[in-house]
């Protein structure tokens, strides 16, 4: 290993400027308007003059060095070597003319990677590792993302939407993906409280950290066939898997009782309405790989009611606020259950504190 | 008598000024009463030294009963003897706050001999407050109203002495029979208001339609509120009439209309009846050209209370529509359902919206056998800590139940 | 005492109807619609065609068997003998023509008690004790309350207000005027931790109870002089006297910190708006008897400026939504402090989590 | 090589369909990796049996650093050997996450030599995701990388790999420079970036303008995001040329903003700046017609996270507007006094969110030494538990400092 010495450290990333193309060094900072010429492709027009054509394809994110490679080969062909990548993960290709865009397109379509998202269209789905990475997952994230995209590509093809609809997965309640503030998030869910392995715990983990983790104080120290060792208080459990972050030896992961939970109406811009948090709509859907086709189904209708209900440039989330959530459940057919009754601890101000009700 | 007024320089200044004065009525009591002469000079002493001369509440009541009475005694009984005792009887109004001058009299003339003269007309809860008298006045006094059918109210933590806004006896809009409702509940619940022996105090209060004139929904633990179903009724001569006289339909309004479900295209006004949140403002507005639809009833909401200690509440649905027809069964064997876990399951001074929050509005409506509906909530809940109660065992087929 | 055997208990009130005028009994249920005649004069009207005349007047709940015979009187004069309150605690006198009206308001003044409060105006203040019979009061009540109203009383005479206007006064913490939903709310506050009499403590109070009953765990047991008692963490105190109201050994009254915060924006009814809690508008304002000069100048501010710049109908708390609370404390010259920020259970959600800010 | 893939029937059915398949990427991944290879299996495993077969992180790293590199070993290291260490590095994208051919097939190679040959391009924070290596490649990979002046991300708590909005680079409404200042930020904050010392993680996120296109406001702990003060722009030429063209400027660009300060009068746009809230509606709508102001800069925000443990967080106001100018120096300031107190004060696992609600914003403010006004909050306190700082004692004419 190098002497510390004269080891290089804390450089930080090289500096973005070195990776624009000139049309965008030349008028940085001088951007006029932008318009949206079809699905996928838009111009942005300069105060100088000079416009900037993007090209947005999906990506998939996960990708081999092969695929980048073949990135870097349109990037050559089309856009003097330049490329990006978006905040969601989609491939941007950008061209200070728009000579060669369709047949970049069609360079594109024949290597599997359709254009769009542009506009008001659903984009790419934000999601995280599950099953390819992660100890903690519920269900798997690549797997699910691929199967929905799968169903709406119409949506992401083409801007017949309402507004922008923005859909992400977590697969664990660590909610990697933010999937917190979305129009629809789908959320990987245990339900079973941690199948505790005394044997190796006292070992792995400190009890008294483990038992300060839990949120609910569902866990208790206790002897277990001798060992030191926690017991939970099953009831308590919310099944939030912090105790599993600090002790692998209280796994929640489980192949008969993991699955997913739906959740709609949030958004992050500040556009029109505030940001607001996802809500929950279908508590659990079982995990049912590879194509989970009850969570296609699912999406599929959400997306269409709202698409079809919703006025010009409602979110998601705002086009429920504008019908309300009971006609919002009778519309979608899912039934409202318990389980949406929040009862952590601001519950009391999710309850309808007032007679504003319509029949 | 009447030079034997202690000097209060201080509060003669509160004679003055256009409202009536409480100082007045204290002095005009204070002719023929002790007390009241001596709450006088208290009174002075507490606008002196900017602090009040009560002791801590103590427990006095009337033989049978163990609420009704707030025990009353000074700090300063030597200076002030005639308010060594000064305890508050809680008379149950009648429903709506209607009087003869005749029922009134007799009560004053029981007042003016056993008690300081002084009343609230009335307490912020709705009862008739007696102001002051000693212990040994109490049975008497009780006694006295008594024959005259006045009963007292609740204190403690029982039911409350419920009241409600005038509802039909006067108000156009009223969608219920609130006085009827406000009197059927107090006589059922008479043991319940009189025996304190809930984890705390539980109030009802009824109103007749959702502008809430007796603000239920802020301040009493089970809240009947009016509503209806069906359309608004609307006479569209009574809108030109608005219109021509001047009132800017558009701005006023619809304009003002939370659900925007209203529309006024200069001669008729049209409502998207299944979007309208009865919100009643259109028909507040223009009570001749509108009434609220013809097939009422009410929404039931639970667990408003001020904020000690967990912070105030509002009440919240938890029925968004029941016809209200005597005997108002439903009703009430839902309110024994609720005291039956309350009582069971609930902690000394945790109200029942305390209570709610605390064992989960889910649970809360399993065991006391009330449908879960969307109208319950502003919004499904934002965090993904749910309970699921069910889970699979390996090699079982079955769901097992659990917590 | 009376045998209880034939004592009668558990009665109830009297059934309203014995006290109902005639042409209510008549019309119960029957009526159509109102009209309001003058400030403190209106008319229901029934589908029978009969009417009802109510004249509304000032009444001061606080008042004596005198002056309640006088209301006899007049009930006798003009009304048949009927008469009610209102819920917030004015007297009501019922007639079935209008012939009595402009002498029974004549009466009325002559006795010095004024009509009005019926429409956009401004009604009686609903309030409690004060010094006049609880132990628990920061203030008191009554003498604020006539003080408040002498000088807003135009605003009672007169129906020239964009809407309703509603305040309320509680004289501490539990909040018997339930002023947790008015337009402005006065209420009494304590600024001091409990002192604690050591000696009678024991005796008095369950010292598990008292230490319970804090909220924010500010209490502890402790022996103080050989005596079992308590003692406070003076910094986790926020004043609320729930120790106080179990145990007497705890007072908080204090003549030198004693005094009143005034709260705005709050509602009930569910006109147009969802019903809103009241907001802090002024932390604290020192108790200053008879007049509370300070209480009342500041009420007026807050009344004029909303009179002035509020839409038809809008209530205060509507008004402030529309304008943003930047705005009202600019408008209002009331200075935005610490005190304003919520640091209690549900403080983050009072935090403004959006950019939409105005300059 | 190609025929010793294992057979995956699940996971084939993910290579059809129009969505680029990542099944498609790990197998042509794993024509050349063993360890992709071995990912395939385990995956078609974990697909089969509905479950992961990742053991709980270890603590893996390169020298001097404490973060970048999440550790992950497989729980069936005998069946798939290739992923017995499968380790991800985080590698520090630039800021915009623009690149160019070149400096991709760099990476490109070096991960193909010494890794899975996977990524994700990029993490759900930003960073360059190489996914799956063996622990004694991390050291020359990183040797590697850095000759191409690549370093790694964050991880564990410690600031976390800032990442922003195109920005200025490309979208006209940038109202600061966010890459500029992402770049900035991340080489100021070195140290604190790969040297974890902090109670918990803490990420910077920078937006352009209220459009919030990396989504700052949800995911990172402080937020700046781009704004203006003084008026909209307008270009009545372009309103008219959108109404020609058929936009229903009334109901779909006035009907929309929030705070109603606009209206259209059929030629001409008129906008009450003062009441306009920047929600960004009108000008997304009518990119060619509206710009945002000239006097610009940013409103920065604290707090936003996911849910664990307390539920999730939005980021709220802390300055309402500060001018972005090199070399940020209020802002850095303003970052190290909050992480002092933070650090100081801070439990473990509390994000600087879940601490200034535990310590209370005024408390936060105070310390941090940030101005408190108005903007800060949504609304007033609405409970009554104010805890009053000064008191007076008897004989004694000056205030008290308390708490
Ligand atoms: C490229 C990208 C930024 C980047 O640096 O990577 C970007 C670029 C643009 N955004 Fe965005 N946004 C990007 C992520 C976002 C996000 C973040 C996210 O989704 O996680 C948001 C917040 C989403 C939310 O609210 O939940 C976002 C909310 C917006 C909005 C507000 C839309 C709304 O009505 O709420 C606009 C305005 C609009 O489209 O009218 C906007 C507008 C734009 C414009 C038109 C800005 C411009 O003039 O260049 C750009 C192209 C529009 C488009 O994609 O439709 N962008 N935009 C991101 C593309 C992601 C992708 O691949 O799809
Ligand atoms: C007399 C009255 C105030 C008045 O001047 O009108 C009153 C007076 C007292 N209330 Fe009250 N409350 C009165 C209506 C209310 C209301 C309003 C209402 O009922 O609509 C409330 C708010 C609504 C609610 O119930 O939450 C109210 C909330 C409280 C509380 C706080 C309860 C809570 O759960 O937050 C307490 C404290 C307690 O119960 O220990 C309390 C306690 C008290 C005590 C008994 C003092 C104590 O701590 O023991 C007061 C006795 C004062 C005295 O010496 O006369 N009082 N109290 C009201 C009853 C009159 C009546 O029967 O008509
Ligand atoms: C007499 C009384 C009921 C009772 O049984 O005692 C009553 C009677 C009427 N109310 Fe009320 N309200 C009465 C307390 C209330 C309260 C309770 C309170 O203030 O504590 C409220 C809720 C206040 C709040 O929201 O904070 C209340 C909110 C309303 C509203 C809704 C106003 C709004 O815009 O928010 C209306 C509708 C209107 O006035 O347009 C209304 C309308 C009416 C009408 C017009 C109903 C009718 O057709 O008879 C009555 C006369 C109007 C008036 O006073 O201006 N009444 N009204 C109460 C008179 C109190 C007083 O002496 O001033
Ligand atoms: C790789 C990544 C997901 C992805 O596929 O993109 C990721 C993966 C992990 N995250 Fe994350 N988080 C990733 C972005 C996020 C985000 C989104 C963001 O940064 O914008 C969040 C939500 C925002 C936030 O910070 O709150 C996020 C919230 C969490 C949390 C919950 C933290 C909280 O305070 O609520 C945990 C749990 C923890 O810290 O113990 C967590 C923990 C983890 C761990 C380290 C698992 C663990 O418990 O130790 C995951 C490692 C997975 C693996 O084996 O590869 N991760 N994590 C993302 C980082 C990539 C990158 O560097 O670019
Ligand atoms: S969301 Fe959970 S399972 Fe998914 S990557 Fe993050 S920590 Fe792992
Ligand atoms: S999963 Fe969460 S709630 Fe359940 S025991 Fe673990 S920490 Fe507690
Ligand atoms: S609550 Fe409704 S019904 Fe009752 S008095 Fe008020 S307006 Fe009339
Ligand atoms: S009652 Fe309210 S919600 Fe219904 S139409 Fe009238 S104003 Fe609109
Ligand atoms: S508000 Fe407080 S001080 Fe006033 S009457 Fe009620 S308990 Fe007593
Ligand atoms: S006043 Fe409240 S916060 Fe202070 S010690 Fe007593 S109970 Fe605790
Ligand atoms: S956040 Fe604003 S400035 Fe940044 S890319 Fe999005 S729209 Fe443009
Ligand atoms: S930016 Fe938003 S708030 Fe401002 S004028 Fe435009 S639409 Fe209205």
């Amino acid at each position: 290993m190098a002497d510390p010495q004269e080891r290089r450290t804390d450089y930080g990333p090289p500096h973005y400027e070195k990776f624009l193309p000139p049309v965008i060094k030349a008028n940085y900072g001088k951007w006029k308007y932008h318009e949206i010429l079809k699905p996928g492709v838009m111009v942005h027009v300069s105060e100088t003059g000079d416009k900037l054509f993007t090209v947005r394809a999906a990506s998939g994110r996960l990708i081999s060095v092969d695929k980048i490679r073949l990135y870097c080969d349109l990037a050559d062909k089309y856009c003097g070597g330049h490329l990006r990548f978006t905040s969601r993960h989609n491939v941007e290709f950008l061209m200070d003319n728009d000579s060669g865009i369709d047949a970049l397109i069609k360079d594109l379509a024949d290597m599997g990677h359709p254009v769009g998202g542009i506009g008001n269209a659903i984009t790419s789905i934000i999601h995280t590792q599950g099953w390819v990475h992660c100890h903690s997952a519920a269900t798997d994230a690549s797997g699910i993302v691929k199967s929905v995209l799968d169903d709406l590509i119409e949506y992401f093809t083409e801007t017949k939407l309402p507004g922008k609809l923005r859909i992400a997965l977590a697969c664990c309640l660590n909610m990697c993906g933010a999937v917190h503030c979305s129009d629809i998030a789908i959320l990987g869910v245990h339900r079973r409280p941690p199948k505790i392995n005394h044997a190796t715990l006292k070992k792995q983990c400190e009890i008294p950290s483990v038992v300060a983790s839990c949120p609910t104080a569902a866990i208790r120290p206790a002897t277990v066939d001798g060992n030191p060792s926690v017991e939970i208080i099953e009831d308590d459990c919310m099944f939030c898997a912090n105790c599993f972050t600090v002790c692998p030896s209280m796994p929640l992961n489980d192949p008969l009782n993991d699955g997913v939970s739906i959740w709609v109406g949030g958004k992050v811009s500040n556009a029109r309405h505030e940001p607001m948090f996802s809500k929950l709509a279908i508590p659990f859907i079982p995990n049912n790989p590879p194509r989970w086709p009850e969570v296609t189904d699912a999406i599929r209708n959400l997306v269409e009611i709202w698409a079809k209900n919703a006025h010009p440039y409602e979110r998601m989330g705002e086009w429920i606020e504008r019908i309300g959530w009971p006609r919002f459940f009778k519309m979608t057919g899912i039934p409202f259950k318990k389980e949406h009754i929040d009862d952590f601890k601001h519950a009391g101000l999710t309850f309808k504190r007032s007679t504003h009700i319509s029949f | 008598m009447a030079d034997a007024l202690p000097k209060t320089p201080m509060l003669d200044e509160l004679e003055k000024g256009p409202w009536p004065s409480f100082v007045k009525e204290i002095k005009m009591a204070a002719k023929r009463s002790p007390m009241s002469k001596d709450l006088l000079g208290l009174l002075e002493q507490s606008y002196n030294e900017k602090i009040g001369h009560w002791k801590h509440g103590g427990i006095v009541g009337v033989m049978g009963y163990g609420g009704g009475i707030i025990g009353r005694y000074t700090d300063l009984p030597e200076k002030y003897p005639g308010v060594s005792h000064f305890h508050t009887m809680r008379i149950n109004q009648p429903a709506g706050w209607y009087y003869t001058s005749d029922i009134l009299r007799k009560i004053c003339d029981i007042w003016e001999k056993r008690g300081s003269g002084l009343t609230n007309m009335h307490g912020s809860t709705g009862d008739i407050i007696l102001l002051g008298t000693r212990t040994e006045e109490l049975e008497p006094i009780f006694k006295e109203l008594g024959e005259l059918d006045f009963d007292l109210g609740g204190s403690g933590s029982d039911v409350r002495t419920p009241s409600c806004c005038c509802g039909m006896s006067r108000c156009e809009w009223a969608c219920y029979d609130t006085m009827a409702v406000t009197y059927d509940l107090t006589q059922t619940f008479q043991d319940e208001l009189h025996r304190p022996a809930f984890p705390y105090k539980f109030k009802f209060k009824m109103s007749g339609c959702p502008n809430d004139c007796v603000a239920s929904i802020a301040r009493s633990d089970m809240s009947i509120i009016g509503t209806w179903r069906d359309e608004i009724q609307i006479d569209q001569d009574a809108v030109r009439e608005y219109a021509d006289k001047g009132m800017n339909i558009m701005r006023d309004v619809v304009g003002n209309c939370p659900s925007k479900c209203m529309d006024f295209d200069g001669k008729e006004i049209s409502i998207e009846n299944s979007y309208c949140v009865r919100c009643m403002h259109c028909i507040n507005v223009m009570p001749k050209a509108l009434r609220p639809g013809k097939d009422r009833g009410a929404t039931i909401l639970l667990g408003s209370k001020a904020p000690i200690v967990e912070g105030a509440l509002l009440s919240s649905v938890i029925i968004p529509f029941i016809k209200m027809e005597p005997p108002y069964q439903e009703i009430k064997d839902m309110v024994e359902r609720i005291w039956d876990l309350w009582c069971e399951e609930g902690k000394a001074r945790e109200r029942v919206g305390e209570f709610i929050q605390r064992v989960g509005m889910g649970n809360f409506l399993e065991e006391c056998e009330i449908d879960i509906v969307p109208e319950m909530v502003a919004h499904p809940r934002e965090n993904p800590y749910v309970f699921y109660e069910e889970f699979y065992e390996e090699d079982d087929g079955d769901d097992e139940e659990e917590g």
